[in-house]
């Protein structure tokens, strides 16, 4: 009875402190801003962000900043860009798919931040931009901002983030 | 060994009713406690209030009225059983005690049943603005006291119809009362604040 | 099943509470005029310009912006046999706002991004272009384009055909080939800068302004040599009197318009540089006073304690000499605008004998939701009655020429300010109105919409967008989001009007038979009798209607109505852009008022032409 | 009911009390075993569990607070980054506040208050036991979180919008509201207990005017935890339900307030400062009394200002709220209010010391930390007076002056009174008395290292460091000061350790106490010690004020049938007997409630399905806790 | 003795000296208290030597009596110098908000661990913003518009004036009316997040033609860049990601969730007063600002070695 429980304990604890982790100073995972061209690993650096609550509460904040909300709304409903809130997306919704939305932009009016964001941010901002459709774990769902009721997305019924191959160019 | 003076308790009774009894302090206390909770929510509601410029922001529609009316008179009407079973209690005669206990329970449960007509006929949710967010609240602590009574109801009746009834339990029918009322007197005041402010608006 | 019975219920509500708004009368009458109002009594009103010629040369028919055509075949009385002559699908599906354009026997059309031109030879009617025009403006200017990418129309003069592109070039072609004749660009898309606006050919002069007031885009009106396509003059709307055009010649009729460099010193030190005031409505011309006369859009950012001052000269309508671009007089309509109440709404010129004799007048309805009757000629504010339900002021000052704000409506950094009444699109948007001299009557197009507002601090990053608001916009009083009433100018009271389901965001015709022609969001071509309002015919299109419905004599002789479907634009943003109706921010709040349109209609682009059997 | 009767010690009296002695043993048994540690229902039982506990978390709270005087100690010291200062202070001070000083001060009561009122147990023994599982509950989900990085790092009072959903990511604060939750739920229970157990069961004879002062003090301090503690509960419901369903009880953006917050809190947060004072002066008069050797010197106007400052507490929250620019009317008021809470303080203070004036002292351990008490509390309730005027208080609020002002009152105000008390009642609970040279030796560096750690404090705070920094320029100044509050820490932790070796010493090898060492006047001494699991073989009855010492000790109650755990319920005001009742016996239902209630606190944190688990879990917990156990005395005959 | 007890101006001099009314009578309370108390341990343990520890039940009436009366008075007493006090700290209080002459108005916005300060003027042209300083003219009461971006923080200037807290959803008001030329240090008092500790305000209390100079100084758009280090630090500033939060008013640059740099080279601090202002300093700030403000929002903006010496070099040409 006590090596399960110990399990699990050790399994939520570890799910705790990887949710509550404040670092600050940590180099971007995916090295200099100059490679970016080598192809975006999969797995494990992205949990440094996507199950870390403050990496996502920090791309809520820059999202506000850096005037992504001023396109895509303060709820990511959309408006002069697409909607980021339901599942469909034009260029691949899978983690590394986005983050080359930022950094490199779209031929359709998505403007290239690469050189004007810091790496780590850019994966602060592609965490955020997941849990506008609820693609995040539960407990680290950012909780409501303190500005004008918006409302929580719809619940993804799958959890599982989409795969990284972009969909056919948009008409 | 020096003088001992007595005092002979054999003859005292094994109950009472009333603050003479400890349950009954018991739950006197605990609707101190609920009391003072409805009050400072209600405070806080009045307190938002004067800081919004438009009160109520979404104003409940007339199906809510209809609700909360319903509510209030069902809560009213159980008060009546209440009163009976508590008047058997004294007596103790079981057979009246068990024919209001259902009756109560029976006028409790339906208050339920209004009060989730009440919260489906509110045109906002608890995160829309803050006047949804105080009437949620005060409605949700509201429905919490009414949905521990319903248990207790419950349990009382099952109590006095299979389980072994003993001269105790007298109090605590008569300290269940006691606590019913609390629930219906709670519930007066929310009900004139937020249903009354929807009126006169 | 629970959001759709609560739904009905507020239907239910809300019709009868319409019935009791309508049963007093809503309009000027019970609202106290503003003090010190001129009223011109028994005046007669002629159209500023000539005789009917059956053609539809420029976007609003006239330099007059009358949009009022003389043909008269088609009567209230058989307007009902009203039928499809022929289509054209544009294989577009955003906001077709434009107007086609009729010179001779070919009609000209202009379709949103990517900005095709069509040639259709009327003659032989079969819906196939005589000519195409391929502008492939820049894919990266959808991205800055604030509401919709959409192009207001094109312009002829003398065997041209002038238009704009998205990503801010003016484009002339040779009438008859849809050769590029010249192409000038004007406009920078990295710093947010885009072009929609119908251009206005004056003297040999092309008329263009730019868009982009929401992305902090420094607002211009430049007029281009017709011929050579270089640039003649630049008339900013912020900054400096030399970059303003102000010199000798400008007297403006109040006083808190004179000053030194007031571009400047009304503005946070160099935020008029990203102050907006941009120009994309319509400009209008009187070949008497030689005066241009055009609307300058809302400072940036929205956020109005970011711009503290009156953030001169936006918000407001120039009138300027087309040959130099000198400003004669300026008045503004919503100072420190307070709601994005842009100033760039259409003027309707015309003339009005008075008993102290003839007055050049100008009307304009704004978004601020007053329907101004101005002098022409001088800038003076003859009347200023509200059109529609206004929370945000209390009325403008006839002797300052000011608006006096509700101060608790002001909008804060961090406090949602509630019933906004007439919300941001204003009381008429972009949509332009007609008007009909045989009448005398205004035929206005618009809305019916409050918001609540929350003031955010907005951060400046070239090309994207410089708001600092999150808005919730709703249903007007009376539940229904549009209005089209007929508006008597002169008497400053509302004739008739019609209550509509969703805002009316398609331009107004007026014919000489006394016929008016409207379309509604969801997709239905309507036409009135202009002088009761009454229903006559109606047709189902298969979108949207936020086009400019235009009437033409054909070769044939008979007379044709031409109107573009495809919804878009602000408020029909929703439907093509497919946005999240879960989030009432989106779209600029518009999206929270416009929950059901993805229900009501769907995206498209198709050119219909009616005529009779 | 009273009747006297002669009698002498006749050989069968002494074999009848000997088998009334054997059936009691029998019916109070104590459960066995493993099992039965988790069904005990006993009150000296959970007391003693209780005070273990809280002092487990004193030295809990004790570490964290010396982590933080090492990262002060020196300017710009990284030795512990922001992050991590954060949550040691905001753990530190919750665990003090929540976890140590309230549950302490009502264990104190809980084991001393029936004894001293002559009941063989509490009113509610069940309900005690579920507020104590509650409790450890609460501080060991506290302490599992601050180890997964998971502990709350916004202060003990929590501000929003800090502590709203935007601005504290994660579930920290979320912990720290559940955590307040628990506690408030078991201080609560406790506190129900104390009153009914004090107004229904004392002895025949103790009317109001004859109860202990120590008693007084838990009565009313009990009242205040009924009407002060529904606030906090309320306020964490509040910002819990902001931070997980996004309601707006808080956001300003949207017609919330912060200031609601603060009011709420508040509104609870000085009086949780007076429930944890009070019990402390019930402490200090009983040890006064004893040491004198005389009965208190006004005994009505101690009890008067007990109760004026219970109301007082109510009514001078704002004063937390001077910079926040209210209405200067309102300050006035306050300040008022604030600066007149220090009279009944004050009336306590000078009575003591007319009883020592007029006594014949003992000087006795618990003695001297009544006098370090004195010393302290004064120089904390005048930095009290000075913080109560707006103008000062513009000026100290929220630095080193108030993190003094606050230690000055709750550790010289309530833990050297209480240190005093567990000297005093050290033999009662243990059987074994305390070393006295090692007491006064450890009375002597407490003292020393608490005024060396916190009178710098008051300076740091004018030069103009504020709270709940964790670090600060070497140009400012602050360096040396905190240097010797640091130094002053570990001398304090020293004096600490010395009482703990004497508690240890005295476990193992004490001299036996017997049961009345310092010759008392109070109830509790005139059984064993530690008293058996019935406590009094006859329940007494009393006819003065301290009846130790007026001779009457001999005066019983009979007619209590030994074969039944029977409790004698007296009237309110004049204690006279009422009726008897059947006490149900241990039960592990209060332990499964409390499991039931851990667990849906706990994961209404991560899902809002823990509502109706929650709800099924009370359902089936309340059944089987009230469900009636044979043997059972059926109201009519026939029915079954 | 710097802060609280070294006022610089008229508030915090008011303040000072009802301090000093509450410290000297509180002195001579405790004084009394424990004096009392030692006299009673003495009487005591000597009484106890006499009569042995044999606890006296019922002491006697009329010494009891006496006994009460002392203690009454005792009480009545401190009630007197309670009130005495509460009368000192209202007169004192009157102090702290009054302001005669028109005040200069300052809005100050506290932001997540730095402060905004603006200087409005008598158009709206002359607005004046700046960061982590407050210049004040000596002699005339300036008047403190207080307004917080995110969280509660609070303003603390020991040597001028109490602090007074800056709310969210509330605009307070805070007036100081300066007396002594000098620099004083300002404190955030309210704890306000990660970097609540490095969240200092510098104060600079002039001479009312030194603050005029200064404020016109402040009021000049950003010089041009002369050098070329200075115009390539100015591209890489625009173009870069310093564009994306700081305005330098002149440039392109105009993004206001930063702290405002157009004149942060005539600032005395860096980053609230977490290190003074140098070339060095500058770089080792722009190079890792975590190190120094761990949590700070300022990113390290992954910049050259070169392009760091321009940026520092154009930065350094902003006086």
């Amino acid at each position: 009875m006590r090596a399960p429980s110990l399990l699990l304990l050790a399994l939520l604890s570890a799910a705790g402190c990887r949710r509550e982790r404040r670092s600050f100073s940590e180099p971007s995972p995916l090295q200099a801003r100059v490679e970016r061209a080598e192809p975006l690993p999969s797995g494990e650096p992205l949990s440094h962000f996507l199950d870390n609550a403050w990496a996502v509460s920090e791309g809520a904040r820059l999202f506000g900043w850096y005037n992504c909300a001023g396109c895509h709304s303060l709820g990511g409903g959309g408006g002069m860009g697409p909607p980021l809130r339901d599942g469909a997306w034009r260029y691949g919704g899978a983690p590394a798919d986005v983050h080359r939305s930022i950094v490199e932009g779209r031929p359709n009016g998505m403007p290239a931040f690469g050189p004007r964001i810091p790496d780590y941010q850019t994966w602060q901002l592609v965490a955020y931009v997941l849990s506008l459709s609820g693609r995040l774990r539960l407990d680290v769902e950012p909780g409501r901002p303190e500005a004008i009721a918006i409302g929580k997305p719809p619940v993804m019924v799958s959890k599982k983030l989409p795969s990284a191959e972009p969909l056919p160019e948009a008409p | 060994m020096s003088e001992r003076r007595r005092v002979t308790v054999r003859e005292l009774p094994s109950y009472a009713f009333g603050p003479r009894d400890p349950m009954w302090w018991g739950v006197a206390l605990l609707m101190c406690i609920e009391g003072t909770t409805i009050a400072l929510l209600l405070l806080m509601y009045f307190y938002t209030r004067q800081r919004v410029d438009v009160w109520p922001t979404t104003a409940p529609a007339r199906d809510s009225l209809y609700a909360g009316a319903a509510t209030t008179a069902v809560l009213l009407a159980s008060i009546v059983p209440t009163h009976l079973m508590n008047g058997a209690a004294y007596r103790g005669d079981l057979a009246r005690i068990r024919r209001f206990m259902v009756l109560m329970t029976a006028l409790s449960l339906a208050a339920l049943g209004t009060r989730i007509w009440e919260f489906r006929a509110l045109p906002f949710r608890w995160d829309t603005d803050a006047y949804g967010s105080v009437v949620w609240g005060l409605l949700t602590l509201q429905t919490t006291h009414l949905g521990l009574g319903v248990i207790e109801n419950l349990m009382f009746v099952v109590l006095l119809y299979r389980g072994p009834v003993e001269k105790k339990h007298l109090v605590d029918v008569e300290v269940n009362g006691m606590y019913w009322y609390f629930v219906v007197g709670g519930w007066l005041p929310i009900a004139a604040t937020i249903y009354g402010e929807a009126l006169f608006r | 099943m629970q959001a759709s019975s609560r739904a009905a219920e507020t239907l239910f509500i809300a019709a009868t509470l319409g019935l009791l708004v309508f049963g007093c009368h809503r309009g000027p009458a019970d609202a106290e005029p503003p003090t010190g109002r001129v009223v011109l009594i028994g005046g007669r009103l002629a159209p500023a310009s000539g005789v009917e010629d059956g053609e539809w040369r420029k976007v609003a028919k006239d330099d007059a912006n009358t949009r009022f055509s003389g043909l008269a075949t088609i009567t209230p009385g058989n307007v009902a046999t009203l039928r499809v002559a022929w289509t054209f699908k544009t294989g577009i599906a955003r906001g077709h706002e434009a107007a086609p354009l009729v010179v001779g026997s070919t009609m000209y059309v202009v379709t949103p991004f990517p900005n095709r031109v069509h040639a259709f030879d009327l003659k032989a009617p079969n819906g196939t272009p005589k000519w195409t025009y391929e502008a492939h403006p820049e894919a990266r200017a959808q991205g800055v384009a604030c509401c919709d990418v959409v192009n207001r129309g094109a312009a002829y003069d003398d065997g041209r055909v002038f238009f704009n592109t998205l990503d801010d070039h003016t484009i002339a072609l040779d009438a008859a080939t849809g050769r590029e004749l010249w192409n000038t660009k004007l406009g920078e898309v990295a710093r947010g800068e885009t072009m929609t606006m119908a251009p206005l050919v004056v003297k040999g002069r092309v008329l263009v302004g730019n868009s982009g007031g929401e992305l902090g885009v420094r607002g211009w009106l430049t007029a281009l040599d017709a011929r050579t396509g270089e640039i003649a003059w630049r008339a900013y709307s912020t900054g400096p009197d030399a970059d303003v055009l102000i010199g000798a010649a400008f007297k403006p009729y109040y006083a808190g318009d004179r000053g030194v460099d007031l571009g400047v010193h009304s503005w946070p030190p160099e935020r008029w540089k990203i102050g907006g005031g941009t120009v994309w409505g319509f400009v209008s011309y009187d070949p008497e006073l030689d005066l241009l006369y055009y609307g300058t859009a809302n400072p940036g950012p929205w956020n109005n304690e970011q711009r503290v001052g009156d953030n001169k000269w936006t918000s407001g309508i120039f009138a300027r000499r087309p040959a130099d671009g000198s400003a004669v007089w300026f008045y503004q309509w919503s100072p420190h605008d307070l709601y994005d109440y842009d100033g760039v709404n259409e003027s309707v010129l015309a003339d009005a004998d008075t008993p102290n004799g003839p007055r050049k007048l100008l009307f304009h309805a704004d978004r601020n939701g007053y329907l101004y009757v101005l002098d022409r000629a001088n800038g003076q504010v003859l009347s200023a009655t509200q059109f529609g339900h206004v929370t945000t002021s209390r009325g403008v000052d006839l002797t300052t020429g000011r608006l006096n704000y509700v101060a608790e409506k002001q909008p804060h950094v961090g406090q949602t300010v509630h019933d906004i009444c007439p919300g941001s699109p204003g009381a008429k948007d972009w949509q332009p109105m007609a008007f009909s001299p045989k009448t005398a009557l205004l035929y206005i197009p618009h809305n019916n919409l409050c918001q609540d507002e929350e003031g955010m601090q907005a951060n400046y990053i070239a090309g994207t967008p410089f708001v600092g608001e999150a808005i919730k916009m709703r249903p007007g009083p009376g539940g229904n989001r549009g209005v089209f009433s007929a508006w008597d100018p002169l008497g400053a009271r509302e004739v008739w009007h019609i209550d509509e389901d969703l805002p009316v965001w398609s331009g107004a015709l007026v014919t000489g038979s006394n016929l008016v022609f409207y379309g509604t969001m969801d997709g239905t071509f309507k036409a009135v009798d202009a002088k009761t309002g009454a229903l006559l015919w109606h047709a189902e299109l298969d979108s949207g209607v936020v086009g400019q419905p235009i009437t033409y004599r054909g070769p044939d002789g008979k007379q044709y109505v031409a109107v573009f479907s495809g919804v878009g634009g602000w408020a029909g943003a929703v439907v093509p852009a497919k946005l999240d109706v879960t989030d009432p921010t989106a779209a600029l709040g518009f999206v929270n008022a416009m929950r059901d349109l993805p229900q009501r209609t769907r995206a498209g682009g198709t050119l219909y032409v009616f005529t009779l059997p | 009911m009273t009747s006297t009767v002669a009698t002498e010690s006749t050989p069968d009296s002494r074999s009848e009390d000997a088998r009334l002695e054997r059936e009691l043993t029998d019916t109070w048994r104590l459960c066995r075993g493993f099992a039965g540690w988790f069904c005990e229902t006993n009150h000296t039982v959970i007391a003693r569990r209780m005070l273990v506990t809280a002092f487990v978390f004193f030295a809990l709270g004790g570490v964290e607070a010396l982590l933080m005087r090492l990262e002060l100690a020196r300017p710009d010291n990284h030795f512990i980054g922001p992050d991590r200062y954060d949550q040691l202070f905001t753990v530190h001070g919750s665990t003090m506040m929540f976890l140590f000083a309230v549950p302490v001060m009502q264990a104190m009561g809980i084991y001393l208050v029936p004894l001293m009122v002559g009941a063989r147990t509490v009113a509610f023994p069940r309900l005690n036991a579920y507020a104590y599982y509650t409790y450890l509950i609460g501080g060991v989900f506290l302490y599992v979180s601050l180890f997964t990085d998971t502990g709350p790092d916004t202060g003990w009072f929590s501000y929003v919008p800090l502590s709203g959903p935007q601005f504290s990511p994660g579930k920290r604060v979320d912990v720290w509201s559940q955590v307040v939750t628990f506690t408030e739920l078991s201080a609560l229970s406790t506190a129900a207990n104390l009153i009914v157990t004090t107004l229904k069961l004392r002895a025949p004879g103790m009317a109001l005017n004859r109860m202990p002062l120590f008693v007084w003090a838990e009565l009313v301090t009990s009242f205040m935890v009924i009407f002060a503690m529904p606030a906090v509960m309320l306020a964490t419901m509040c910002l819990a339900l902001d931070r997980l369903v996004g309601t707006h009880f808080f956001n300003s953006a949207v017609g919330g307030d912060p200031l609601l917050w603060q009011h709420l809190f508040w509104f609870f947060g000085h009086p949780e400062v007076y429930i944890i004072f009070l019990p402390a002066l019930g402490m200090v008069s009983s040890i006064v009394v004893t040491f004198s050797r005389r009965p208190v010197v006004g005994y009505l106007p101690m009890v008067l200002s007990l109760v004026a400052t219970a109301f007082l507490g109510f009514g001078l929250w704002v004063h937390h709220m001077f910079a926040t620019g209210l209405a200067e009317l309102g300050q006035g008021f306050f300040t008022a209010a604030s600066i007149m809470i220090a009279i009944p303080s004050g009336v306590q203070i000078f009575c003591w010391i007319a009883t020592l004036w007029s006594g014949r002292l003992v000087l006795a351990t618990p003695l001297w930390f009544v006098f370090g008490f004195v010393a302290i509390f004064v120089v904390g309730g005048l930095s009290g007076v000075m913080v109560a005027s707006v103008p000062i208080d513009l000026q100290v609020h929220d630095t080193f002056f108030v993190v003094a002002h606050l230690h000055y009152v709750l550790i010289g105000g309530a833990v050297f009174p209480l240190l005093g008390g567990i000297h005093y009642w050290f033999p009662k609970l243990t059987g074994r008395m305390l070393d006295e040279r090692l007491g006064k030796a450890g009375f002597v560096l407490t003292f020393t290292g608490f005024n060396l750690t916190f009178f710098p404090m008051h300076l740091l705070g004018l030069h103009g460091m504020p709270r709940r920094i964790y670090t600060y320029r070497a140009a400012t100044g602050f360096g040396p000061l905190n240097l010797l509050a640091t130094v002053g820490a570990f001398v304090l932790l020293a004096g600490l350790l010395v009482v703990l070796t004497n508690v240890v010493r005295a476990l193992l090898s004490g001299r036996d106490a017997g049961p009345d060492p310092w010759q008392s006047d109070t109830l509790e001494w005139s059984v064993a010690s530690p008293p058996a699991p019935y406590v009094y073989e006859h329940l007494p009855c009393v006819a003065g004020r301290y009846p130790l010492w007026e001779g009457i000790r001999d005066c019983v109650v009979e007619g209590m049938d030994p074969r039944q755990r029977q409790v004698l319920v007296t009237a309110a005001l004049d204690a006279a007997p009422d009726h008897v009742y059947v006490l149900p016996g241990p039960s592990i239902w209060p332990l499964l409630s409390a499991v039931a209630t851990g667990v849906t606190f706990i994961t209404m944190i991560f899902t809002p399905w823990a509502v109706p688990l929650g709800l099924a879990l009370g359902t089936v917990c309340l059944v089987g806790w009230f469900w009636p156990r044979p043997p059972h005395e059926p109201l009519l005959a026939e029915q079954p | 003795m710097t802060g609280a007890l070294d006022p610089a101006s008229t508030q915090a001099l008011a303040i000072s000296i009802l301090w000093w009314v509450f410290f000297w009578t509180g002195l001579f309370v405790f004084a009394a208290v424990l004096v009392a108390l030692v006299v009673a341990c003495v009487r005591g343990r000597r009484r106890a030597r006499r009569e042995g520890s044999a606890a006296e039940a019922v002491p006697e009436r009329s010494l009891e009596q006496r006994r009460e009366r002392a203690v009454l008075a005792a009480t009545v007493l401190s009630v007197v110098i309670l009130i005495g006090l509460l009368v000192a700290s209202i007169v004192g209080g009157r102090y702290i908000y009054g302001n005669p002459s028109p005040p200069l108005p300052v809005k100050v916005i506290a932001h997540q661990w730095w402060w905004e300060i603006q200087y409005p003027g008598p158009r709206s042209s002359d607005l004046v913003v700046t960061a982590n300083e407050l210049h004040l003219p000596a002699g005339r009461t300036a008047e403190l518009e207080l307004q917080a971006a995110d969280v509660i923080h609070s303003l603390w200037i020991p040597n001028l004036q109490g602090k007074r807290d800056l709310i969210p959803g509330h605009t307070t008001r805070l007036s100081i009316l300066p007396e002594r030329v000098g620099r004083y240090d300002g404190h955030c008092a309210e704890f306000c997040g990660l970097e609540h500790a490095r969240m200092e305000l510098p104060v600079f209390v002039e001479s009312p033609e030194r603050f005029s100079a200064w404020l016109t100084a402040q009021r000049r758009p950003a010089p041009a860049p002369s050098t070329p280090e200075a115009e390539r630090g100015a591209r890489i500033f625009t173009k870069g990601p310093c564009a994306m939060c700081h305005t330098v008013t002149g440039t392109d640059a105009a993004a206001s969730v930063g702290p405002d740099l157009t004149h942060v080279a005539s600032r005395a601090w860096l980053a609230a007063g977490a290190l003074p202002n140098s070339p060095r300093n500058l770089r080792a700030w722009l190079s890792d600002p975590q190190r120094l403000k761990p949590g700070s929002q300022m990113p390290p903006t992954g910049l050259s070695e070169s392009e760091l010496d321009d940026v520092v070099h154009y930065l350094g040409s902003l006086r």
